[in-house]
């Protein structure tokens, strides 16, 4: 039986805990075995650690791989930013030894080693290289029955791709959300601004405006390109923008459409099965028709 | 800019000692930057409008402008997409000038007071991201009130902010660390 | 009258030696205890030129070639460290410091290195004292 | 005849495969000699003697008589005819092998799978009277006229993860697409991307200006970020304009990439065969950048055009000719001199260790029969004079002319006397 550390960050565990239900429910599903990362902490956010230094930066991710590490476990994000901060992390703990081995002095302080065994994974990239495809095909019960969907990435899930150990065979043409969206029976197009920023991140909290008409620009292409049923999401925090930083555009009257947004934790547990009221307690862009057309085919 | 419009930038004001001290702070591949502007098209700074993004910053870091990187406080708005990472052919890695600059700024205690919310978060809770009303979200999905992260777990916070004291947090933070 | 550093450098033809050329013209100083003595490459640098010059009492013995891929000779610098290395190894057999012996790369147009490199060098050898071998081999 | 009626197709090499050739083919149009060959590997007739031993199509030999279509005339076809290598005594060489225009697909941001994306090589077999579209300006995806066309510069140069060297003529090749294209579509809406117009060299300050002048569209300080596909098949190019200080974009239906220029491959291994060295970018090195252009570290082997750097054509002619005048003075006079700081083996010291052999990096070391015995003999013509060979024999036997090892000892001598 696959093993796997869920390590769940800030947002989904505090705002987005469905997405940490859909996490959980959809691993059951697929037989891989949950390994708790007791004591794990931020990745930290790139505007925390990562701003004071490169040190800064790689004990306090070191903190994180040292847990997987001990508990013996790969390690699975469902923010793109976890995912970026702690690969990086890795890799320079690899590239720089003389950081490696300040870094060590300090977990030795608080009782602490990493060796940097530890391999940190998304969800699109977990279930493309370590379920499968095909597994993923016969495990659903719940077929996507043509649902238009634009998928999105996230930039922290593609660049810098020289310091992930895995990934798109083209970063700025990405294909694997798309597949596994196609592979539950969906339509997945590509788009022109499919690798564009959603905007959300540091740019939302210290430009909000900015950040919305930057998003916006992005939803008005895909509306325009594709006119999607669902927009499915790799990466909690774009979530968070194609969600709550949507319904605020549509509050503030800047956007006359809407598209629902699901994680694609949360899509790929609805299909498994999982309840749906829980999959997606916290969408405020309703999700009925979505969920209708995925119930109703079957 | 001065009062009345004029907008002259004096070049002298350059500070090769700037320059010194971001290339030390991790952006070691400054130096090496054409202006190419690949990175200007791709970076949402730059696209969202922010007065100052990717490719002027390092233009200025070069030419050791400190003031001018200080003051202006776009470098904070920085998505770390990485993208001008991605495809910057002279490999200068911008996105680490971003970050040199930040660190820079951050032991003058040049950046906006946001910053220091997310640290204070990261060493109370362990988590940056922390916003009210967790609990009633968490349960409503069925899941235990807190996480197993540590947040639940005394000893590990306890550790943590012995860890995180061991770094530069230590010096910068106006927060108290005990 | 106090003791004064002698140091042998031998400078390959093509880049030292033109480095040596380009510091005078370009008025460097450098220390008047340095005696250079030219050879085409510094792959013909025989281990016994600097045994020898060692022996006779040289304080300090630096070879200076080409940067690798510079060669004029294509890879006889490759050669040169190489034959250094094993040389360092015997110097203490010898009976002296291996750090009396230099290997570095100055090219044609590094004549400030060139001049840099032999006041380090010259400070580095004052350091060290007078040639424990001076007056012949023990 | 024959390149008309063969019915097997193979891509056509010269226009990159844009449109297809016969197996029976001329290489180019100005193919020197203007002959016909037959591509054997993809020649219906050989390709069914390997398989059945009997030959299923003679049709360029026999032309298709009932069809009235008549075979070659001269009777030129011969099939029994074989590739034959030749050796051939020469006093000189010159490597003149040209370069390599990089691939599109290493670039992965500028969407390398649309068709419409293409390289600055490509463009100009399209703009060709002889090219593909037999000189009309079509985009390879449908046929179309573009209306709008993006030229991006510095595609693979000035680039740490592909060639950091300026590849030197793209500026201009762009330019002059531009103005090729300006003069005879002038309706078409064109934006060259540059990072700098670097145009120096007689008269080209002036080709810039006046492609200016046509109407050409130049953004500087604008690498181009990215190229997107929209689904309505078009180009969505986002560039940074430094003049307008502002990031742009722009919808072309043909995107033109400047790719760099490269060493041709196998450039290295062949340089090694003459013992000529490749510096860092692969290209094929002089002796001294300013007075030696045209020689290599290898006696009697000598470099013109992109072998040896990227160049446009008045410099690789200007370096053929030199190339052509030094090979002349070497061969002609029919007798060469060498230079007198050369190594010399003591025949009668030599112990045949044979350790100078293999360090000698112009292989101008043999071991050779000596009153009965095999010792090593250095060919005056061919040593350069570096000396390792001398430092390196156990026996001495080596001399080292003008650098003997009694020379050098004396120096040192006389340099550490109290």
């Amino acid at each position: 039986m696959q093993k796997i550390g869920i390590f769940l960050g800030c947002n989904i565990p505090f705002n987005r805990p469905d997405i940490e239900y859909s996490m959980r429910f959809l691993l059951k599903e697929l037989g891989v075995e949950i390994v708790e990362l007791e004591g794990a902490t931020c990745c930290p956010a790139y505007g925390t650690m990562p701003s004071l230094g490169l040190l800064e930066w790689a004990v306090a991710s070191a903190w994180n791989l040292s847990i997987a590490e001990e508990k013996g476990v790969d390690m699975l994000t469902g923010c793109g930013s976890c995912y970026g901060v702690q690969n990086e992390a890795n890799y320079y703990l690899k590239k720089h030894p003389e950081i490696k081995e300040q870094v060590d002095k300090i977990l030795a302080k608080v009782g602490r080693k990493y060796d940097g065994t530890v391999k940190v994974w998304n969800v699109i990239n977990f279930i493309y290289e370590k379920i499968g495809l095909d597994t993923l095909k016969q495990k659903i019960k719940y077929n996507l029955n043509g649902l238009k969907c634009a998928v999105q990435t996230g930039c922290h899930n593609l660049w810098p791709s020289k310091a992930f150990p895995s990934g798109e065979d083209n970063t700025f043409f990405p294909k694997r959300l798309r597949e596994i969206c196609e592979i539950m029976g969906g339509v997945a197009p590509h788009y022109s601004t499919i690798t564009d920023c959603c905007g959300m991140g540091a740019l939302r909290s210290n430009a909000p405006e900015k950040s919305l008409a930057l998003f916006k620009k992005k939803l008005d292409v895909i509306k325009e390109e594709l006119d999607p049923d669902l927009a499915v999401i790799g990466c909690s925090s774009c979530l968070l923008q194609f969600d709550a930083g949507q319904a605020l555009l549509i509050e503030q009257k800047k956007l006359n459409y809407k598209i629902p947004a699901l994680h694609l934790a949360q899509l790929t547990a609805i299909a498994l099965g999982a309840e749906v009221e829980k999959a997606t307690a916290m969408a405020s862009i309703p999700l009925n028709g979505v969920i209708t057309k995925i119930k109703g085919g079957n | 800019m001065e009062e009345g419009g004029v907008n002259v930038i004096d070049l002298t004001q350059g500070d090769e000692s700037f320059v010194k001290e971001l290339i030390a702070l991790g952006a070691d591949e400054l130096r090496e930057c054409i202006q190419c502007g690949k990175c200007g098209a791709t970076c949402p700074m730059a696209l969202a409008g922010l007065e100052f993004f990717i490719k002027r910053i390092v233009h200025a870091a070069n030419l050791g402008l400190r003031d001018i990187l200080l003051e202006d406080s776009s470098v904070w708005g920085c998505q770390s997409c990485n993208r001008c990472v991605e495809i910057c052919p002279m490999d200068i890695k911008p996105y680490e000038v971003i970050q040199a600059v930040r660190r820079a700024a951050v032991k003058v205690e040049a950046c906006p007071a946001n910053t220091y919310e997310g640290l204070r978060n990261l060493y109370r809770f362990g988590h940056a991201v922390f916003p009210k009303g967790f609990e009633e979200r968490r349960k409503k999905v069925g899941l235990p009130e807190k996480p197993p992260t540590a947040l639940s777990f005394d000893e590990f916070r306890k550790k943590y902010q012995e860890l995180l004291r061991q770094t530069i947090l230590e010096e910068i933070a106006p927060f108290p660390l005990d | 009258m106090a003791w004064e550093p002698r140091l042998i450098v031998i400078a390959c033809h093509w880049c030292t030696y033109a480095g040596a050329d380009l510091a005078g013209s370009l008025r460097y100083s450098y220390p008047p205890t340095v005696h250079i003595v030219r050879v085409p490459c510094s792959g013909r640098v025989e281990p016994e030129f600097i045994a020898e010059a060692l022996i006779r009492g040289a304080d300090g013995v630096f070879i200076g070639g080409c940067h690798f891929g510079d060669c004029h000779y294509k890879e006889g610098n490759y050669k040169a460290i190489r034959r250094f290395n094993l040389f360092k190894r015997v110097a203490t057999e010898l009976g002296v410091e291996p750090d009396r012996i230099q290997l570095e790369w100055i090219s044609g147009s590094e004549g400030k290195k060139f001049a840099e490199s032999m006041t380090a060098f010259d400070a580095k050898i004052r350091e060290l004292g007078p040639n424990p071998l001076k007056g012949g081999a023990q | 005849m024959c390149t008309e009626i063969c019915p097997a197709r193979v891509p056509n090499e010269y226009n990159f495969g844009l449109d297809q050739r016969r197996a029976a083919y001329i290489e180019y149009p100005q193919a020197v000699p203007k002959k016909a060959v037959i591509d054997e590997p993809n020649c219906l007739y050989f390709k069914s003697i390997k398989k059945t031993g009997k030959p299923a199509c003679e049709i360029c030999k026999k032309g298709i008589p009932p069809k009235g279509i008549q075979g070659c005339p001269a009777d030129a076809i011969k099939f029994d005819d074989k590739d034959e290598y030749m050796n051939i005594r020469v006093g000189a060489v010159i490597i003149a092998t040209g370069f390599k225009p990089m691939p599109k697909h290493y670039f992965k941001e500028y969407s390398p799978h649309s068709p419409d994306v293409i390289t600055s090589m490509e463009f100009e077999r399209i703009l060709s009277a002889t090219g593909p579209t037999g000189g009309e300006l079509k985009r390879p995806s449908d046929g179309t006229k573009p209306k709008t066309i993006a030229m991006i510069s510095c595609v693979g140069s000035r680039d740490e993860r592909y060639h950091p060297y300026c590849s030197k003529v793209c500026c201009m090749y762009m330019l002059k697409h531009a103005r090729i294209l300006k003069e005879k579509y002038p309706d078409i809406k064109l934006y060259l991307f540059f990072i700098d117009v670097r145009t120096a060299g007689k008269d080209f300050e002036e080709f810039y200006v006046y492609t200016r002048e046509l109407g050409a569209k130049i953004i500087r300080g604008g690498r181009v970020s990215s190229v997107d596909v929209k689904p309505n098949g078009k180009l969505r190019v986002r560039g940074f304009d430094v003049d307008l200080c502002s990031p742009v974009e722009l919808e072309a239906d043909l995107v033109v990439l400047a790719t760099a220029i490269e060493p041709p491959d196998g450039v290295e291994e062949l340089g090694s065969m003459f013992t000529a060295t490749c510096g860092r970018e692969g290209f094929l090195r002089e002796v001294h950048t300013k007075l030696y252009p045209v020689e290599t570290q290898a006696r009697g082997v000598f470099i013109a055009g992109c072998v040896q750097g990227p160049k446009d054509i008045p410099e690789s002619i200007a370096q053929a000719r030199a190339a052509a005048s030094a090979t002349a003075a070497l061969v002609i006079p029919g007798k060469i001199k060498f230079e007198a700081i050369i190594s010399e083996v003591d025949r009668d010291k030599c112990s045949s260790c044979g350790v100078c052999v293999p360090l000698c990096p112009y292989t101008a070391i043999r071991i050779v029969e000596y009153k009965g015995k095999e010792k090593a003999y250095i060919e005056p013509a061919l040593c350069a004079g570096c000396g390792v060979c001398a430092s390196a024999c156990p026996s001495r036997a080596i001399t080292f002319h003008g650098f003997t090892t009694d020379q050098i000892m004396a120096q040192i001598e006389a340099l550490t006397e109290a």
